[in-house]
């Protein structure tokens, strides 16, 4: 197939056996290990950077507004020179505050965001780990986000922050159900777990076209439970900025309160890069089977482009919700969740399976 | 003691969990204080706190004279400046028996139901914004605007006005008046089914407020509750049909009254309002005589026969009630405003508790609270 | 069945209004012409109040530097706040009458509510509102100003 | 890359976090202020304490979700499988899903899905 | 209802009252002990109806003060001012009303916070916009005195 003309396989490979044959094993494997570490890193700080000046701008156009246009030309530079002032800011610590929680609370937002960055092929060949159980780790890693959340209410000696964090406490058990119910759909479709197999699989066509209405009904659903996952708008109880004026995080300051800030966008990254890979086929060119021209054509744009032109639109999906609608009330996030989510994908994975078993899907 | 016991021994002496909402809270549009008893998230009992923009204007009005005194009326619901200097200017003339002219009470009217529209604007914006729905609130503000330029053109303010004063006008309006007017009415008539795509019809927002602080006839008399909020009862309290005052009597409107009482009618109630306005704007419009007299014949110092005098008024949010005393100087005895978001406020506890906190911000939202009116 | 049938068209309805709702956003999103922003001090050259627009009071004085302020104090007497002080001067005019003229207008935008009464009184027409809105100071004190000109006098045809 | 340098991301993000705020600790300005370290209540002293025995209506939802939550991990060897297995596997999981939903509609009906 | 046959109604109820010059609201004074069963009959009796307490203002006179009541019926649309005078300005104190209006429970704690009169029988008589600490008197009585915040005209 012509994507594969993309395959970045060779290229990484190439690193390692340049590292592993100039240097002595140990030092290759830290240089090597380094490396993945900073691309990854500065990846992370980017896409969460450019993520929040564009969720600026779009909610700004949404808006009749312009959005951030002072720093740099159109305010590109804008969020970094936020994260840079907020560097600069004094950590204010409540007095009485579980301190040890306090300060964990940060950590475990970020380190579960930055696992699951860990599984998602971005390109034919550049992931870090093609795990064989990606999607279900990409589901665990990205529940325990919620965890720091509620960590981080609680710790705070704040009642405001309290309440948020037992709305947060709803959302872990709720959410995580049809996120994963909803990815199921594809892995039945596919017969596996494993990311860069689903991405394969989609060689001919994405499985939101091959899998017709159950899969457009799975995305849908995992888009809603996703945006609920990410604690975003109109799921942000646990921040419901109008209610409990900053809700979880409103003692945090300074860099903290940032990293809570880059931690739900690269949370919504990460739920739009496995809706692009699962539903939109990843990587993937476009491929509509029988028109071999269209086909090559698709080809020559690069995978990786696919992949992130795939998870912008997602992203703008996600953020075209929050932009216009009202947030739920607790226990409406709960009905939801449980009256109609759930159902319909039980009902939907049985006709996912009927829909196998005969054969009824494009194949 | 332990730390521990300590804890349980509090718990014990003081079992309710009380959180705060205000004076510096987003959602009370201003400085109010709600003293929320909760259970988990239910609201268990409310006590409202006012008085942080408390600045004693009654006590001012004392030493100033009438016409000085509409400088402060529009610090009361600064939202409803218009409103609030007619039912001054509207006792001082009726103290005097001083007939304005007709052209005067028709721009006096279309005025306040400018006014109107402009506040609803706004307190649909923030409603909006009140449950989280953040884009309300530019869209809203944004066709304010085109209001608030109207404003700007013919009075040099766009929000505390001064405008109307016993006797007439300040000054005459801007010869654009009433082409901004039709203007205006014509951009937002394709604006308005746009607000009730986005907010009114959507799912989340009816689940939001259907059914939720149910206020009934009784208890909106009882209580005072005045404006939308009491129309949407069931309370017929629209004192344009009640005591017409103005060029009221002169145009043919219809008075918003719904029965369910609860959050979403009283956001309906306001919404059907804006196109009664409009068309109330219309009629105006239509019938204002031409000319260019803006003002009757008045004395250089206003001095009010001594006794009493009462005028009430439909502002935005309800019933203003303007009582003055004189005793026959040129400054009133006594001044008492009877505000309407005074009544408004205290009906609070008795909406929000038993639901939950969520849905305290949108009743108060719905209930279109206005701090310094309440807190003179 | 009912209640299945009621719930099915629920999700239905309900989807339909919130993709309503996302089409309002989404139709503003695309529509970059229809942004209402002003980018303020950019446009500063050709922004324009409205000729009535009450930006602060001010004394309009002629070429030749003559005001038209008899220092009668109505204003003074007007204001409801007290934010207009006018000190007055005796002389003598050379037929030997005293006479009283401006010394200071004194005028304090800080305590100033734009009410438009000394305006509106004025019998001489000698104050104005301008449309100047920068009102913006590091110094309080910078806000008390006098509005007559150095030198200026009374013009001639309320003088006589 | 194997499974085991996951640990690499684990320490990467903890270093992320460390190194910037531990910078954060040491360079900006500080000020010790009794006021500052009060728990934020909209300005207002805050009345008693803040951890209470919470009363959250949804115990009887965290109950059905641990449930469900046990229950999905079953289904993903199967959904894995299912396309080589065919029939059998079908009707395992109609039954299956049989008793999942009947369980789903008796806490429906219960009321345990209704926020107390 | 014309104010005529609403005063015989009065009359007929409270033989006592005395009414007032005004030309827009019929206006009678009550004396205060007779004050609370009055108004309660006022809000019940079928044909007034008067069930709309739409203000609730004290005026100082200097000598003494007065509650005045403004009241409508929403039925029929009639209105009446009701005024009531304490005696004397040292512990002024009337019956509340607050049972029969529930809004009048906010209306007579502003009055007792800015004029200092005393309501017998409210539920919650605290300051409304003033401090609970405020203590130097009631500022909206006419020998209120603030040498700091009130300047003399």
């Amino acid at each position: 197939m012509g994507y594969q003309r993309y395959d970045l396989a060779p290229l990484t490979h190439s690193i390692d056996l340049f590292l592993y044959n100039h240097l002595p094993a140990t030092w290759a494997f830290i240089a090597e290990m380094t490396i993945i570490g900073v691309v990854f890193l500065i990846f992370y700080a980017v896409i969460g950077l450019y993520l929040v000046l564009a969720e600026r701008k779009v909610c700004a156009f949404m808006q009749n507004r312009i959005g951030p246009n002072r720093v740099g030309w159109f305010g590109v530079i804008q969020t970094i020179a936020d994260l840079f002032k907020l560097l600069m800011k004094e950590l204010i610590t409540i007095r009485k505050a579980d301190k040890f929680l306090f300060n964990l609370a940060p950590f475990i937002v970020i380190i579960a965001s930055f696992l699951g960055l860990a599984a998602i092929p971005f390109a034919m060949g550049l992931h870090a780990i093609d795990f064989n159980i990606g999607i279900f780790y990409i589901m665990a890693v990205s529940s325990v986000g919620v965890v720091g959340v509620l960590l981080a209410g609680w710790s705070s000696n704040n009642k405001y922050s309290l309440i948020g964090a037992m709305r947060s406490g709803a959302q872990i058990v709720s959410y995580e159900l049809s996120v994963g119910l909803s990815l199921l759909v594809i892995a039945i479709y596919s017969g596996s777990l494993q990311l860069s197999t689903i991405v394969e699989s989609q060689a001919d066509a994405w499985w939101i076209i091959k899998g017709h209405i159950p899969a457009i009904i799975a995305f849908i659903v995992f888009i809603t439970a996703g945006t609920a996952e990410t604690n975003r708008g109109p799921f942000d109880l646990a921040e419901a900025e109008s209610e409990l004026t900053a809700g979880f995080h409103t003692e945090y300051s300074g860099i903290k309160f940032a990293f809570f800030f880059l931690a739900e966008y690269m949370n919504m990254f990460l739920i739009a890069s496995v809706a692009a890979t699962v539903f939109w086929g990843g990587w993937m060119p476009l491929h509509i089977p029988g028109c071999e021209g269209f086909n090559n054509a698709m080809d020559f744009i690069p995978p990786i482009c696919w992949y992130f032109g795939k998870t912008a639109i997602v992203i703008l999906i996600m953020m075209w919700f929050k932009w216009t609608f009202p947030r739920l009330r607790i226990d409406q996030l709960l009905t939801l969740e449980w009256k109609y989510l759930l159902p319909i994908n039980l009902v939907n994975i049985i006709v996912v399976a009927l829909i196998v078993l005969m054969g009824w899907y494009i194949k | 003691m332990s730390e521990e016991k300590k804890v349980i021994v509090e718990l014990n002496e003081n079992p309710e969990y009380i959180i705060n909402m205000g004076p510096q809270h987003p959602s009370t549009h201003g400085v109010l204080r709600f003293e929320v008893s909760l259970q988990g998230e239910m609201v268990k009992h409310l006590i409202p706190h006012c008085g942080y923009v408390h600045r004693g204007i009654e006590k001012m009005c004392e030493s100033l004279t009438y016409p000085q005194v509409i400088h402060l009326t529009d610090r009361l619901d600064y939202l409803s400046a218009h409103m609030n200097n007619e039912a001054v200017s509207l006792c001082v003339e009726n103290a005097l028996e001083i007939e304005v002219p007709e052209r005067v009470k028709y721009i006096r009217s279309i005025l306040s139901e400018l006014n109107r529209i402009a506040s609803h604007q706004l307190w649909w914006s923030a409603f909006g914004m009140d449950l989280g729905g953040l884009t309300c609130f530019f869209y809203g503000l944004r066709d304010r605007e085109k209001i608030l330029d109207i404003f700007e053109e013919s009075f040099g303010s766009r929000l505390l006005h001064s405008f109307i004063v016993p006797g007439g006008l300040m000054h005459d309006i801007h010869p654009n008046f009433k082409k901004g007017i039709t203007d205006f009415i014509k951009y937002f008539r394709k604006k308005l089914p746009e607000y009730n795509r986005f907010l009114t019809g959507n799912v989340i927002f009816q689940a939001r407020t259907k059914g939720l602080g149910i206020l009934s006839k009784e208890d909106a008399i009882n209580y005072g509750i005045t404006g939308p909020s009491g129309r949407a009862s069931g309370f017929s309290c629209d004192i344009r049909k009640v005591e017409p005052y103005s060029a009221y009597p002169y145009v043919d409107f219809k008075e918003i009254l719904y029965n369910e009482g609860d959050t979403f009618y009283r956001y309906v109630a306001r919404m059907d309002e804006m196109v009664e306005s409009m068309n109330i704007l219309e009629q105006l419009i239509d019938k204002m005589p031409d000319g260019n007299e803006y003002t009757s014949k008045m004395k250089p110092v206003i001095k009010l026969p001594e006794g009493e005098y009462y005028q009430r008024v439909e502002t935005a949010r309800g019933e203003l009630g303007v009582y003055i005393v004189s005793d026959g100087n040129k400054t009133p005895y006594r001044l008492k405003l009877r505000t309407p978001n005074f009544s408004n406020l205290f009906i609070m506890n008795k909406l929000a508790s038993g639901y939950k906190i969520a849905d305290l911000v949108a009743i108060s939202g719905s209930l279109d609270l206005v701090i310094p009116d309440i807190d003179r | 069945m009912k209640s299945i049938f009621n719930y099915i068209t629920g999700i239905f309805k309900g989807v339909w209004t919130l993709l309503k709702g996302m089409s309002v956003t989404g139709k503003y999103f695309i529509r970059l012409d229809k942004i209402v922003t002003q980018k303020y001090p950019e446009n500063r050259k050709k922004l324009k109040m409205y000729d009535r627009f009450k930006g602060e009071v001010i004394m309009p004085h002629d070429a030749g530097n003559y005001h038209r302020c008899t220092g009668c104090g109505i204003c003074e007497l007007n204001c409801p706040n007290g934010s207009i002080e006018v000190l007055t001067d005796k002389i003598t005019t050379t037929e030997g009458k005293s006479k009283r003229i401006l010394d200071k207008y004194i005028y304090h935008l800080s305590m100033c509510t734009f009410c438009g009464l000394c305006v509106k009184t004025c019998p001489s027409t000698a104050i104005a509102f301008s449309q100047e809105f920068e009102h913006a100071v590091f110094d309080r004190q910078k806000l008390t100003k006098v509005l007559n000109k150095q030198g200026s006098s009374l013009v001639k045809d309320i003088a006589e | 890359m194997s499974n085991e340098s996951l640990v690499l991301f684990f320490i990467v993000a903890v270093a992320l976090v460390g190194l910037a705020v531990g910078f954060s600790m040491i360079i900006p300005p500080k000020s010790k202020n009794l006021v500052k370290s009060e728990p934020y209540e909209c300005g207002i002293e805050t009345k008693g304490t803040t951890w209470v025995q919470f009363n959250v209506g949804y115990y009887l939802f965290a109950i059905v979700y641990l449930v469900f939550d046990v229950e999905t991990v079953f289904i993903f060897p199967w959904a894995v499988v299912m396309k080589t297995i065919g029939m059998r596997a079908f009707v395992e999981i109609l039954i299956f899903f049989f008793i999942l939903g009947l369980g789903l509609i008796y806490a429906w009906k219960k009321g345990a899905l209704k926020w107390e | 209802m014309e104010q005529e046959q609403l005063k015989e109604k009065i009359i007929a109820l409270l033989p006592e009252a005395e009414f007032n010059v005004n030309k827009q609201y019929l206006d009678i004074n009550v004396p205060s002990d007779k004050m609370h069963a009055f108004v309660k009959l006022l809000k019940e009796s079928d044909d007034l109806k008067l069930d709309y307490l739409f203000c609730l203002s004290g005026v100082d006179w200097k000598t003494h003060f007065t509650i005045v009541y403004h009241l409508t019926s929403t039925f029929f649309g009639h209105s009446l001012v009701l005024k009531v005078k304490t005696t004397g300005r040292e512990n002024p104190e009337v019956a509340s009303v607050a049972d029969i209006y529930a809004t009048a429970e906010f209306h007579e704690r502003e009055v007792y916070d800015l004029m200092g009169i005393k309501f017998s029988d409210h539920p919650d008589l605290r300051r409304l916009f003033l401090d609970e600490t405020f203590i130097e008197g009631f500022p909206l009585r006419k020998d209120y005195k603030d040498e700091i915040n009130i300047i003399e005209r």
